[in-house]
């Protein structure tokens, strides 16, 4: 078994924070409309650790981490607030050459579809040179060992012959990991991974988590997965981060937020999964569709598809209530005044019987 | 119990593309019934020849060998007109991409009536739009949305306008092809509810494709696993997620990533690896080993299966 | 941020922390947008400012073009003016009170004979247009929808579409001797090609989307998929190409015209407008002869060109918000 | 990778020889003053069957095709009628195929690398000024025909730049105008698809892994998009001979160059008809050959079709 609540609290209370992103506010402007895809979220990324990002299409989730990679499209841009990075302050970086020093080199990234991730037209083997020429200035002949060396990290076997194969040569599986081997050559410290698995099948999806764990202790990295599968989430995330319509909503360790979500979102998404659910009984299904961005949301933005909504929800938006030194969550539930709710039945049982424990320290 | 009625068989079902050189067998020789009233959940990874079997029971895809009979009447190859629109309108097909499967040009009154419209199945404008208010209201969508095109409505929205676009046509058979792979997570719970609750309302049977075995544990009577084109394994749901006997079925459920972190960071995965079969020499058959329960095996491996079925099946009790 | 929040949390009214209630129709209810495509589309091309005022322009220059011989005091395309002292032709008259556009170099008149020009060259671009689109669209269609004609059409596609077009315009004036149905038909022989394998190809990509499957499990007859599942999708492709065939076909005209195989020059037209200007150009005095029917086919080339691209652009359901 | 080669040769061969049988099919159904010249109308009903027997065209048309394959075999194109009675035509073309050559080789010079590199610049600065201007310019030598600005490009560059209106193979100063002519067209054309392709790659997911690995702009630029953009191009450069063929039509007569170009108007004009089919087929000849080079280059370049992953994208 694994370590307790406690000492995982303890343990985070040690670590040293990597990056943190402080009331990021970032805009995109659409046929002279303007979208709030980012809305003042905050979060903390701590070193070495592996945090999940979860959330539903148009959640923001993508769009947060390429807010601190400078790769934000054209039509958008990072209105306010501030991501610290190594004492820098990212997000008031203008020009191309400063993102040239973090790009790659210090946060790399991997994308979900390893199918259209590598340039059709070139060898796999120089596609991965060109970040180890990059990054380990190394050249020629040594830098091809150094890629023979990365490949066979990714448990590509025969290393000098699939140097010089195309990626149509490649499965979908052996695609993504020359694609993670693009982001080791890298060398960097901290690796965002965006739907990692999502476009491959279950048995390599294992394969391929498997592979970026065993990657983060050789490199000791810290690892940002963005994903939506939950299952993932319990899989390899130390911690989790759930956002909404632009906002971090509720964090926390993923014990905390899988045994005893706080916000009605986090417990709604929870409850309508099949796993969690009674064979023969209805799951819970949270109605309705996302806010539009391209308004201003007053309160709370989960209101109105809430079924446990407070008044107060429509007209202020809640500040982070902390729940446990590392979980805490954005909703008027945690108010002192707010009435109490029950759990749903779906967490309770899971509760009950993997993580009774959780609650009861805090 | 009295044997269920089977309202659909699949017998030695083989589907080919291409011809010469370029021919890809997408499935090979699957046996399979339906039985009235159930969800069978077939289950397979990409490019298995799920799709496939879906395509070819609806006539999307021609067959290239074996029979599919639809209430003891073959429907496959070529057929009499009559049946062709009996079974256009019992065998109604729901599809994976909510936003590529609603012809956007089309208003949402349309998209309903289009089946009423080749089968003729009304007497009177008012009788049709009166069905069409009936289908939108059975999937929880309101009425006054006929008179909007697609684009406005979310991914759950329109995957419900795409179940009252069959409903419409009253079918008893529904092939449901990963309906909910498509969606977000938040989304997928309206459709499943929407599914069971109709099978109970209407007495639907599904034949429900997915590459997500937990959904299909949830919603299925009974499952089976594709790999490759041939059915691996068929049982009862519970039974087959307790007591899998292939290998490949084994692997598939260790894979699966449960959404309990303490649970899942000690999940070991079983990898299957095809060539520790010998089927060269002895080639697999379908074979029951319990009650209800089918793996494709040769005689050989059918051995160790059943010793370890035993073993197991003596540990649960 | 997070402070100031906390604080103005403390002084928010007690009452309002009670329950909502929740109305499920209502969050049915959300995101609504009353879309219709034609209307979105219409809409983007009302922004495309210099769309709009080329349409103006175009629509104008088009209804004068089949006002004018209607309107009073014009003059005859074809009637060579004599003065009516000397008795010899009113050559090169240089624009003015009597002769708008001036006269040419028999004395006719410049301006009617623009005008009657433009009427035979839209005429020209308009049937050459509308044929390739209908030849098109049926060949291209069948070509995408029926799968085993797509080898056969596709090879003899190969062959023809190695034939350099211009060859083939050339060939076919040569062979049928110039005339307006020997154009029309020249060119439209060359001009379907491109327009058949362009709607193949949409038709090819459309076919197999999941709605046009849900349509053949629905038992809907191809003829009806046709033309409720795949045409509208094609309509704006459609427009733009017709809208660009016209440019096409007018400049097809000037070429031939000027290589000796365009119409007859007792028809007007704006290739032969152009092309007797040429033959004065380097005349300094005389250039209007080639300026004013240049301007007129440039004005309504790059105008159809403009428009159809606007159009495309509007008519891409990715550019409507 | 031989194999496609072949395939795509002799299916080059098989469209030239269909154009081939069905141009002179089609120049056979022409009225026959093609074939006699300009003395038609003096001539009595016999003189004329002697003169067309003696041609050869009262045979049925499959002797006809087949004596003209024969022919052909042996480099023989037959003879001129009118434009100058007697002579074989390859003597005809002999002195005038340098000239089209090198106008064509130098305009079509220009055009790819002018064209090439405003595309790669559109592309770089999309929706910026030099992306406008360029696009205006390919509007308007797109929609405007080319006779006209070839025109104006004569007439003015004649009056502001004092370049000689007529080509003289002496003086170079006078090639500038009709290469320049040539190469418009060419230039837009290019720079239209360069810009395309280049913005299709941009927009493709592995830019953004190029990116994300710390690339600069500038080399995920040349290393990823222009190199994948230039292939398709390069499938189209040899075709461009095409482009410049028909330019050569207008342009060899309106500079007078003694090229092919000038000469098919002038057989047309006289209807000199084994002229005017001799011409077309060089010039069909000349566009399948390019298609097929443009072809073969194509599948050097892209690893997919070289390793046989899949047929040639035509």
């Amino acid at each position: 078994m694994s370590k307790t609540i406690e000492q995982l609290r303890q343990e985070y209370g040690t670590r040293e924070k990597i990056l943190t992103i402080e009331d990021l506010v970032v805009k995109f402007s659409l046929r002279g409309e303007e979208l709030t895809a980012i809305r003042q979220a905050s979060l903390d990324v701590y070193k070495g650790e592996s945090l999940c990002i979860v959330g539903e299409s148009g959640s923001g989730k993508s769009v947060l981490t390429k807010s601190f990679m400078g790769m934000l499209d054209n039509n958008g841009w990072i209105d306010s607030g501030s991501v610290l990075y190594k004492e820098e302050d990212l997000a008031a970086y203008r020009f191309e050459r400063q993102w040239m020093q973090i790009r790659g080199k210090e946060i790399a990234m991997i994308f979900q579809d390893p199918m259209t991730s590598l340039n059709p037209l070139r060898s796999v083997g120089s596609q991965i040179k060109e970040a180890v020429e990059l990054h380990q200035d190394l050249r020629g002949e040594a830098a091809r060992e150094a890629v023979y060396e990365i490949l066979e990290n990714v448990g590509i076997a025969d290393p000098v012959r699939r140097y010089r194969q195309y990626p149509f040569e490649f499965s979908g599986g052996m695609r993504q990991r020359v694609v993670i081997a693009i982001a080791m050559a890298c060398k960097p410290q901290i690796l965002v991974c965006d739907e990692p698995t999502t476009a491959l099948d279950v048995t390599i999806q294992a394969q391929i988590l498997q592979l970026l764990d065993k990657l983060q202790k050789m490199y000791d990295l810290t690892v940002i997965y963005i994903t939506h599968d939950l299952g993932v989430v319990a899989h390899v995330a130390d911690r989790v981060a759930v956002m909404y319509a632009g906002d971090i909503i509720e964090v926390g360790l993923s014990e905390e937020v899988f045994y005893n979500p706080q916000h009605p979102y986090t417990m709604n998404l929870l409850s309508s999964l099949p796993q969690l659910g009674e064979k023969g009984k209805d799951l819970y299904a949270i109605k309705g569709t996302p806010p539009n961005l391209f308004k201003e949301i007053h309160g709370d933005a989960f209101a109105p598809r809430n079924s446990l909504a407070l008044k107060v929800d429509f007209v202020h938006r809640p500040p982070y209530f902390t729940v446990s030194p590392t979980h805490k969550a954005k909703t008027w539930l945690l108010d002192p005044r707010a009435p109490k709710v029950e759990l749903p039945s779906a967490i309770k049982q899971l509760r009950s019987k993997w993580g009774d424990d959780i609650v009861a320290g805090s | 119990m009295p044997a269920p009625e089977k309202l659909l068989e699949v017998k030695d079902l083989s589907v080919h593309f291409g011809r010469g050189r370029k021919k890809f067998v997408a499935v090979h020789k699957v046996n399979f019934d339906i039985f009235k009233g159930e969800t069978l959940g077939l289950v397979g990874e990409s490019g298995s020849g799920k799709t496939t079997i879906g395509r070819a029971i609806v006539r999307i895809n021609p067959t290239t060998d074996g029979q599919i009979l639809f209430k003891g009447r073959c429907i496959s190859g070529r057929i009499a007109r009559e049946l062709d629109r009996e079974v256009t309108q019992k065998i109604q097909m729901i599809f994976q991409d909510p936003m590529a499967s609603l012809n956007e040009r089309a208003k949402v009154d349309y998209i309903v009536s289009e089946g009423l419209y080749n089968t003729k199945n009304y007497t009177c404008e008012e009788e049709r739009k009166e069905k069409v208010t009936k289908a939108l209201l059975s999937v929880g969508l309101l009425p006054e949305f006929a008179t909007r095109f697609p684009h406005e409505f979310s991914g759950g929205q329109r995957q419900r306008i795409g179940v009252a676009r069959s409903l419409v046509m009253n079918p008893e058979l529904i092939i449901a092809d990963e309906p909910i792979s498509a969606l977000d997570v938040s989304i997928r719970a309206q459709v499943i509810n929407l599914m069971n609750q109709l099978k109970k309302d209407l007495g639907l049977t599904y034949l429900f494709i997915a590459h997500d075995l937990s959904v299909v544990r949830f919603i299925s009577d009974r499952v089976a696993v594709i790999h490759l084109g041939q059915i691996v394994e068929l049982a009862d749901t519970e039974e087959l997620y307790e007591n899998p006997v292939h290998p490949y079925t084994k692997g598939l459920l260790s894979a699966i990533p449960v959404p309990n972190p303490r649970v899942e960071r000690k999940r070991q995965i079983h990898a299957y690896d095809p060539s520790m079969h010998k089927y060269a020499e002895n080639p697999p058959k379908w074979m029951e080993i319990a009650p209800r329960h089918f793996v494709l095996a040769n005689e050989e491996e059918m051995e160790g299966y059943r010793q370890n079925y035993n073993h197991h099946a003596k540990d649960a009790i | 941020m997070a402070k100031v929040l906390k604080d103005a949390a403390e002084k928010i009214d007690e009452t309002l922390f009670t329950f909502a209630g929740y109305d499920a129709k209502d969050a049915e209810r959300s995101g609504y947008s009353n879309y219709s495509y034609w209307r979105s589309t219409w809409n983007v091309f009302l922004k495309n400012k210099m769309a709009l005022v080329i349409l103006i322009l175009l629509a104008t220059v088009l209804a004068f073009t089949f006002v004018q011989p209607y309107l009073p005091q014009q003059k005859l395309p074809t009637l060579i003016h004599n003065d009516p002292e000397t008795g010899f032709q009113l050559r090169n008259v240089p624009p003015g009170k009597e002769f708008i556009l001036g006269t040419n170099s028999i004395g006719q008149d410049l301006w009617a004979r623009l005008w009657s020009g433009t009427r035979t060259s839209l005429f020209i671009g308009f049937v050459v247009g509308l044929f390739e689109a209908g030849i098109g669209i049926a060949i291209g269609a069948i070509w995408g929808y029926v799968r085993w004609l797509d080898r056969i059409i596709t090879e003899i596609y190969n062959v023809w579409d190695n034939i350099p077009s211009t060859v083939v315009l050339v060939l076919m004036t040569y062979i049928l001797r110039p005339s307006l149905s020997t154009l029309i038909i020249a060119m439209c022989i060359t001009g379907w090609l491109p327009m058949a394998k362009l709607i193949r190809n949409l038709v090819l990509i459309i076919r197999d989307r999941e709605y046009n499957l849900a349509s053949r499990c629905l038992g809907t007859p191809t003829h009806r998929i046709i033309v409720k599942n795949i045409l509208p999708y094609l309509v704006s492709v459609i427009m733009m190409r017709l809208a660009l065939a016209i440019p096409y076909a007018i400049g097809s005209e000037v070429f031939l015209t000027y290589i000796g195989l365009g119409l007859p020059v007792d028809t007007p037209s704006l290739g032969n407008l152009v092309n007797e200007g040429r033959r004065l150009m380097m005349a300094p005095s005389m250039r209007y002869q080639l300026i004013f029917p240049a301007i007129m086919v440039s004005v309504i080339t790059i105008s159809f060109y403009i428009l159809g691209n606007a159009f495309a652009d509007a008519s891409d359901p990715r550019n409507h918000v | 990778m031989l194999k496609y080669c072949t395939k795509r040769f002799l299916q080059s061969l098989v469209t030239l020889f269909i154009v081939v049988t069905v141009v002179f099919v089609l120049m056979r159904f022409m009225p026959i003053e093609g074939f006699l010249g300009p003395r038609y109308d003096k001539m009595d009903p016999g003189q004329r069957d002697a003169i067309l027997k003696a041609m050869g065209l009262l045979d049925p048309i499959h002797i006809q095709l087949k004596n003209f394959y024969i022919q052909l075999l042996h480099g023989d194109l037959g003879e001129s009628i009118i434009y100058r009675p007697h002579v074989p035509i390859v003597e005809i073309l002999g002195p005038k195929i340098p000239y089209s050559l090198f106008l064509g080789w130098a305009s079509m010079t220009l055009s790819l690398f002018f064209g090439l590199s405003l595309g790669v610049f559109m592309a770089r600065f999309k929706s910026g000024f030099l992306d406008k201007l360029g696009t205006v310019y390919i509007v308007i030598i797109n929609a405007v025909p080319s006779a006209v600005y070839y025109l104006f490009l004569q007439l003015y560059g004649k009056n502001l730049l004092k370049l000689p209106m007529l080509f003289d193979a002496d003086r170079p100063i006078s090639w500038i105008l009709p290469i320049i002519s040539m190469a418009l067209g060419g230039i837009a054309g290019n720079a239209m698809w360069m810009r395309r392709y280049m913005v299709d790659e941009l927009n493709k997911d592995y830019i953004r892994l190029a990116r994300a690995k710390g690339m600069r702009k500038s080399a995920v630029m040349f290393k990823h998009v222009m190199r994948n953009a230039i292939i398709p191009m390069v499938q189209g450069i040899p075709a461009s001979i095409l482009l410049v063929m028909v330019g050569s039509l207008y342009i060899e007569s309106l500079y007078s160059i003694p090229g092919m170009g000038g000469l098919l108007i002038q057989a047309i004009q006289r209807q000199d008809t084994p002229l005017v089919q001799a011409l077309v087929l060089i010039f069909s000849a000349f566009s399948i050959f390019g298609l097929f080079v443009g072809d073969l280059l194509m599948a050097m370049l892209d690893p997919r079709i070289k390793l046989g992953s899949k047929e040639g994208s035509r």
